[in-house]
């Protein structure tokens, strides 16, 4: 089991013809990901990889029957992007692209939830439901199945931690980025009530930072999961008033701070690591139960 | 990007947002030039970065022409706070009959604008209880229309004609807002005078990803040397106080990194991001950078992903080639062609750590005075 | 029972320091609808029949719970008091005022939809559940409780028709104007699913025009109901290309005739009148049975 | 309000819309000297707000001076359909390798902006079977980007650079739409010629409701005499063909009148709608113009709601005793203040029926040829 992508998920890739976007789109391939179309206007008719390349996302979805895309193209073009899959009936948008203008993401953000689409990211390493399938950028090598949910805003960072879990034999069902710009598609709540509900999930990996307010918010949620939490919250010695390189990573006008963050979580009962290494070893602890 | 007072007054001019009458000036003589042609009293503000400018004494008031003299020449040229005045703005002194604070910023839980107001201006919006200050939620394909600004007036206390003055304003500040792709419009405070509201600070932040959308737009040149410089290499980069270099590759490990040092008694001396999947010539040039800071310690924390570690291997040596290091480095590197790198490295008689706390540990270790390695490195303090 | 409305909705007047606001808000009160509130900008603290104004929509929910709101504002100011209304939490707007642009329409009806308003008009006659409350301006002595839901397009023609059927002893559960302007809130489909579901309609009265093709649209549903509906269509002597009063009642582009909507509702079972009066003869008809 | 074709291509070539070289000419002399400038062979259109122009007869091709000449002089101040042809356009004719339609307008039923395209051009959209008509349904809060646009154009069957030029085209109507709260933007045909897409013909309607937001748009001037006057009054009038004048209260029933009329016989003269609530002038107004449209019988219906039934009473007197009716009144009054009126009314020797379609059938009578009561009225035919 996973959330929101599977091995079935047919997935178009806009920006195909890009470095990035055809690096990834063989490395997602590699991993098994459905990749069944590329978009990039004016290329209509190449192939990428063996893969069909449209002018359009709606026809990549009429003659490929597209469910979910992938954003690899620069940002001054990624609002329009992100405005095409979702005016075309995509249902799951991964937006890999960083450096977006805020405002655009504001705009986009409005109009996934107007149409009811997943929108994970701007600046998100994307998604990976372990085994079955990768959409964005995280190493395939680091992923396994098993049964934790792994959801964060940082990619590296992530990346450390889920291997971490996998070379201690503590595989996931799915891993997500929420994406570390200030406006993004999803909160850390939204994933969490999808963990909350997957059967095979059967604990949750939260890794936060500074800056916003989302951490607070779901320990709001976390209070009434089921499932228990592992948490790590990067940023504790980063001072107010810088962005620590994640645009939405920055302590400003009194909120955003670490200790609000780790409190909040431990109050709803998260186990909070202090250092990364320690998240594997309790949520290992916790699986042993 | 912050912009100074003056520049985002004068943006708030050309909307007719209302201002108090001012000049800007570099020299005591065109700080008095303006003064006389304002009349007396008046404010002398110094053009630089940072809050708090009127407890740290960077805001002076004069009542006749010896005074603006005294105070601009006082003012213009000295340190506040660690930044070089450099300009004053001279500003007619109002009579305040209350002060009101009105800001609109995104809110990134909400992912919309959102307009905070509070009828306690004049001080710091955190220090400021939530049951004085208003919120309104924003939009985004709607807009701001009078009526908005008036639900937010009432909030206030306003009424009438003043009411809707406020909700004129709070119509033009949040077209600024997505004219210019603002993180934050701030008027604070936002006074009445007689029956008129007037601007009488002005905060203006625009998003660094949305600049090449407004040529016009001014560009920062007032920063930390080496943020400033990091910049120009399109680095992601912080200064801190610490005397342990940090490069990592992706924000939240590079944070990670910082926050470990420090748990493990170590002082981090700065935040730099080189990037997730970056290439051999743009981390050398990291490097450089963090050597030129002269640090105790120089710490590399590398997860290698689509970053390749021989890639990062190969970047130290380059770097190694033609400056010399002036602090121990301590390398950690794990992933992708990690045993390439090893060897690459250990042909150069460097090693590199596998698990990340240790790397942590032993430069901490380093930096530490009673360590006795101090001076290990070849650089003067 | 009655459908959107009854007896405890809370209404706010928007507009009713004007000559239509104030005179439509006594006529209401008669009526015995609950006018909680009214608002014109800068005349907060004024009474209008008793009612407190109030400056913005916000402060007349905060201080009388309005949860419905009616329109009276001229054309021009039309757009923002619904944005308003619609952004303050209103559940139930009704525009009456005329001429609004349908640009403006537009974006209303958008603006409704994304924050579930049910929006009525522009251009309508209101709502009005008989004995109970209205909200809108039709005369308050046609109306006679009963079982059926009446729906249309204008308003002196449902007028007419409603006093056919309160004269035949035929009472009304719910009217509502849908509106006359070529971009309105809700389609003939909206209501005719409303009074499927009310328990106490047992049939529906459909009053439509040329133009558009929501009467098409609306047999298309009428198909699947269990309730009888009686229609009427105006404008069978209407030429092509002529706006008939209503700015959504014009047959252009070879569509909106008048054929192919009586052609349509007959084939989804609906008896058509073919003179006004009919109307009520076959709904008492219906109602013997 | 529609535009003629020339003030459409106005507004189009503002906006960066490729169209045929031409110029305006009210002469043939004009009409010679744009015909010089452009080169031949040339195109005159006659500027009427009418479709089928062509098989009017009211465009002419010439392919040098004697035939612009000609043409001009027969087509300027001829009558087509109706409508006196006071101005030409004279436009290079274009090589047409391929017509295509595409317009904007709003769907009613989705209450939605919607683009129609398709590529069988040059006739009207309604002709065209649903197969081959593009349907693309626009986002008010998001409006059109390029892809809607490479989107339509890959249905028409369009590649590269055409598929960007279509699509550049798009925006462009979308932006007009938009910027002139236009009901349609329509071009037809859309025609290829080489390379290049080009508007041949231009509709472009705006919406009456919103004239006062554009004050820079030019007014109409041009339509049946009665449905200026009536516009002139702020009436909604429509001219029919028939001799029974109408008059009733809302558009609705007023069309059911029209119909009533019609079932039983009858030809109605006019849709006049008094509006909803009415006062006693402008309804006195509405009745002065319908006699001096001379029908044969004039058919006042009035459900008194807002509308007094009292009000009409008086608004019927007030006309008669200024002018005479030159027609038989049919009066009937029913509602709100319906005995007030009926006891003014018989005191002035008219009266009036409760029923609609009784007062129907003795309006038709009336009219009848048969009925031996023409002439009853005192004008002359």
């Amino acid at each position: 089991m996973s959330i929101l992508i599977n091995k079935n998920t047919r997935v178009v890739v806009q920006g195909i013809t890009g470095k990035q976007g055809s690096f990834h789109t063989k490395e997602m391939m590699n991993y098994g990901t459905n990749i069944v179309a590329g978009v990039t206007p004016g290329r209509g008719g190449m192939e990428v990889e063996g893969i069909p390349v449209f002018d359009t996302v709606a026809e990549a979805i009429e003659k490929q029957q597209a469910d979910a895309s992938v954003i690899f193209v620069p940002a001054p073009l990624a609002k329009e992007a992100a405005f095409e899959a979702i005016g075309a009936g995509i249902k799951v948008l991964v937006i890999v692209t960083e450096h977006i203008p805020f405002h655009d993401a504001l705009q986009i953000v409005d109009y996934s939830v107007k149409k009811n689409v997943v929108q994970i990211g701007p600046n998100s390493f994307g998604i990976c439901s372990a085994g079955q399938a990768k959409i964005g950028i995280p190493p395939n090598s680091i992923f396994t199945p098993g049964p934790v949910g792994v959801v964060s805003r940082s990619g590296t960072l992530t990346y450390e931690i889920v291997s971490n879990l996998s070379l201690r034999g503590v595989g996931q069902t799915t891993c997500l980025g929420l994406g570390g710009d200030s406006v993004v598609g999803l909160s850390f709540v939204d994933i969490l009530r999808l963990f909350e509900k997957d059967n095979e999930t059967r604990a949750v990996v939260l890794i936060g930072e500074i800056g916003g307010r989302q951490e607070e918010e779901a320990s709001i949620y976390i209070k009434s999961m089921t499932k228990p939490v592992v948490g790590y919250i990067a940023g504790k010695s980063a001072p107010p008033g810088k962005r620590m390189g994640h645009a939405g990573a920055i302590i400003e006008r009194g909120a955003g701070g670490f200790k609000s963050k780790v409190e909040s979580l431990k109050q709803a009962g998260v186990k909070v690591a202090e250092i990364p290494s320690q998240v594997a070893d309790y949520v290992a602890d916790l699986l042993k139960r | 990007m912050k912009l100074y007072e003056y520049l985002a007054k004068g943006i708030f001019r050309a909307e007719g947002i209302p201002l108090p009458k001012g000049g800007i000036a570099q020299t005591p003589e065109e700080a008095l030039i303006i003064a006389r042609d304002i009349g007396f009293p008046i404010a002398i503000k110094s053009q630089v970065l940072t809050g708090g400018r009127g407890k740290a004494g960077g805001i002076a008031f004069a009542n006749n022409e010896n005074e603006v003299t005294n105070e601009s020449t006082r003012i213009l040229g000295s340190m506040l706070k660690g930044f070089k005045v450099e300009k004053v703005l001279v500003e007619e002194k109002l009579t305040i009959d209350k002060e009101y604070y009105v800001s609109i910023t995104a809110d990134s839980f909400l992912k919309k604008p959102i307009i905070l107001a509070s009828s306690q201006g004049g001080v710091d919006i955190e220090d400021v209880s939530e049951e004085y200050i208003v919120k309104k939620v924003v939009d985004i394909d709607i807009g701001v229309y009078a009526y908005l600004g008036r639900e937010i007036a009432r909030k206030l206390g306003m009424q009438g004609d003043l009411m809707n003055e406020f909700s004129s304003l709070v119509i033009k500040m949040y077209n600024l807002f997505r004219k210019y792709d603002a993180e934050l419009v701030e008027i604070n405070p936002l006074v009445r005078s007689g029956d008129k509201l007037i601007a009488l600070d002005a905060r203006f932040n625009v998003d660094d990803d949305a600049l090449y959308r407004h040529p016009n737009l001014p560009r920062l040149t007032e920063g930390e040397e080496w943020e400033l410089k990091a910049k120009a290499l399109g680095l992601s980069y912080v200064q801190l106080d610490g005397d342990i270099a940090v490069m990592a590759n992706g924000a939240g490990i590079t944070m990670a990194t910082l926050d470990l040092l420090a748990i493990f008694g170590g002082r981090p001396a700065n935040f730099l991001d080189a990037g997730g999947g970056a290439a051999v010539e743009p981390m050398a040039k990291a490097l450089s950078l963090l050597n030129d800071t002269k640090p105790k310690v120089i710490f590399i924390n590398i997860f290698g992903g689509i970053t390749r570690c021989d890639d990062v291997a190969r970047a130290i040596l380059k770097v190694k080639k033609t400056t010399d290091f002036c602090a121990p480095l301590v390398i950690r590197l794990t992933g992708t062609r990690e045993e390439e790198a090893i060897t690459v490295l250990q042909e150069n008689n460097l090693s590199a750590y596998k698990s990340m706390e240790e790397a942590a540990r032993k430069a901490v270790a380093l930096a530490k005075p009673a360590s006795g390695l101090e001076g290990v490195g070849k650089c003067q303090y």
